[in-house]
């Protein structure tokens, strides 16, 4: 029951148009391979949602330079003056969101919770039109789940069912997407027989992880 | 001095043995440098580690270990890592003590404004919201004025970060803490005089009593 | 044949190579036995593992691992353990593809009560009701009938465990499928007549064009 | 800085009237010292927030038995008679929560979310009293978070400072409980210097935790 494919059959099944979520931060723990291959196979219009676009040639950052994106639903976008110039001038629709909500909102698409209640952002502009719910005299803002097609996820371990283990901050978004998507490729620098991860070691449980890509392949 | 050492030196002086402390990208991490003796302070980098330090030489870096801005760092024994969610659950429930952040204003009502300048500057608010709204002690790190323009002002003109009142601004002029009846100051940085700092801040200041000199050991 | 056996041979069908499967206490942990050969399915515990096992000897108990009920059990390569957060995120989040559950009434609406007997048998939920709620296919496995009572009925007189109509109803006597349009009638045990059923039911029951003999194996 | 105290010394801080989580599912991952201990020294008038209450003379079931509780949040009461017998009595008053939004109410609790919007209960007793919300065409339940005074978990290993490593099954509700009660007192089978659990491992960090038991201490 291997899940192992080819870097190039992995991203030959997301469509142009297609909403995918990247796990990384800063470009630390992002699936390198994968925004790579996007870029080689000349994927346009895709609706990404992640922590942020790095920087000019970096990480996530390359989707931007290879005019890959029309949507971005991100956190920070502050070290990518790129990304910054095409939201100016409406080439990149970008909804920015609290960094702390855009993890919730990621977890309640995974997990099958209607929306997350936060008070963060509440009297502020990320509150405009959106709902507020009162609860015990304390006023929170209603956030929506997030979900995707895609999720693309980097690991530095996976087995070949899919389980997959994380290392340090290269974890960060990783996990909770890898429950988000609707089809999950997760991108490994070590590959395992099934077996060597250990239940209480396995990070994200292969029953939710779709295609896996090793670093070689 | 150099204003960014002075105001790191101070805040510095805020935290308390066993504090969780989560530190901003720029002027904030500087103050890490400048804990007291024996302290110790335990600091989380957002994006999801509880234990972090700076890295004491580079050929030590790693990829898959960075601080908040992408800088390559390290941890002490005991350190922890997590994921996003987990992240801003320590921030947004509660267990984080003191979260120094930069600002781009602070206003009468304490609220600051961080994150934006709409139209010219649009970074996003990065995990700041979560933080000034979750931490139970916000400390505002920043230069006094920006380019001779106050940015301790009446009422905030940028977009604001959370409507929480922020508990101290340490300044390279002054330390002041927001108040329900207003901004009050309480320190001036050495050789600096009350009416320099009245001077340089356009939103109204109630001095305080016991008003002295900002002290920078501890 | 054992009516529990019967069902659950039955049910095991429901089956697809890869599932994941939530199987509740009782009848439908019978269920796992009757996978037909070659068909791999990952089997979810609540309280906190995919890739459960039956424990294969009494010797290997330990007692940090047992099942839903607190039964010692045992795990396949591959298996994974979590909280009990990300557990029930699995069944909520629609990753689950079946769940198995036993059941006091189901009523035309196809709407299940499995939880409660008010003043009589207050066992609490558990996690039925995020079950019925969250899994992409819920099979209720149960006996026909209770001390010749019907438990499947025209309207469900004991708390409901979900709004949402159950997908398969696998009984001693009868396959019976829930849709839009009422119960239909799809398969009956073997040996057992039509009118045995209707007679067990007091729900309508619209009796399938295709009506069948319930086959037992693969 | 070690986090270490005696069985005793832990379990005294711990008033009459308190209100209490305690890990576990049906005795398995309980803190058994921990509940012993509370049984000892004869602790009364307790608010329980538990997954169950086990079976009679079994990990929670021992409090109940020993009539120390007067107030039970929990999921399932079905395999222990002595607590339906006082539910219905009266001398215990119960609140039944189905199982996955009892941790979410915890999981809110902890990390400072308003509530949890769950399709779980929505046209059932369990909605009874409480708001819904209606997002994007569908109707939720709006759940209030649960915190405690006090969190009593049970690990397999921790460090001094605190870091828990949890084993298979009996992890259910303890690592979401450590990040909920006020006061957090931990039992380990097996306590090690500080360093010892690599960050990756550390499954509950240690800051969250005050208290901390050996096995035999």
């Amino acid at each position: 029951m291997s899940k192992l494919t080819t870097l190039a059959a992995a991203v030959e099944k997301i469509p142009d148009g297609a909403s995918v979520m990247i796990g990384g931060f800063m470009g630390g723990g992002s699936p390198h391979r994968l925004i790579a291959e996007l870029v080689r196979q000349g994927k346009k219009n895709l609706a990404i949602i992640a922590n942020d676009t790095a920087r000019p040639g970096i990480g996530i950052g390359r989707l931007i330079d290879a005019n890959a994106v029309v949507k971005l639903v991100t956190s920070h976008i502050g070290l990518n003056p790129e990304t910054q110039k095409r939201m100016i001038a409406e080439e990149i629709e970008v909804e920015l969101v609290p960094q702390g909500t855009l993890a919730e909102r990621i977890r309640a698409g995974g997990t099958g919770l209607g929306g997350v209640i936060t008070p963060t952002g509440v009297g502020t502009v990320v509150a405009e039109g959106k709902p507020t719910i009162e609860i015990d005299g304390e006023t929170f803002l209603v956030e929506k789940p997030l979900k995707a097609d895609f999720a693309l996820i980097h690991a530095v371990r996976a087995d070949l069912f899919g389980n997959l283990q994380y290392q340090l901050t290269a974890r960060n978004f990783n996990p909770v997407m890898a429950m988000a998507g609707e089809t999950v490729i997760a991108e490994a620098d070590i590959v395992v027989p099934v077996g060597m991860i250990p239940p209480d070691h396995a990070e994200t449980v292969g029953v939710v992880v779709d295609f896996l890509v090793a670093r070689k392949g | 001095m150099d204003a960014k050492i002075l105001i790191a030196q101070r805040v510095a002086q805020e935290l308390k043995d066993g504090d969780l402390v989560n530190l901003g990208i720029g002027l904030p991490t500087l103050v890490a440098q400048f804990l007291p003796a024996g302290m110790r302070a335990f600091f989380q980098s957002e994006n999801g580690l509880i234990g972090m330090q700076a890295l004491a030489e580079k050929a030590a870096a790693f990829e898959d270990l960075t601080d908040a801005g992408g800088t390559p760092a390290s941890f002490i024994p005991g350190a922890a890592a997590f994921d996003s969610v987990t992240s801003f659950g320590f921030i947004r429930g509660g267990h984080l003590d003191v979260t120094v952040l930069g600002g781009l204003q602070v206003d009468e009502a304490g609220q600051l404004a961080n994150w934006m300048v709409p139209g010219k500057m649009v970074p996003g608010m990065g995990g700041a919201m979560d933080l000034v709204s979750g931490a139970k002690r916000v400390i505002v790190a920043m230069t006094h004025t920006a380019k001779g323009e106050a940015k301790i002002i009446r009422k905030c003109t940028l977009p604001i970060t959370s409507v929480r009142r922020v508990d101290l601004i340490v300044t390279d002029m002054a330390v002041i803490e927001p108040t329900a009846e207003g901004l009050v100051l309480k320190e001036v940085a050495p050789g600096t005089a009350i009416e320099d700092v009245m001077a340089a801040t356009e939103a109204n200041l109630i001095i305080a009593a016991d008003i002295r000199e900002m002290s920078l050991s501890a």
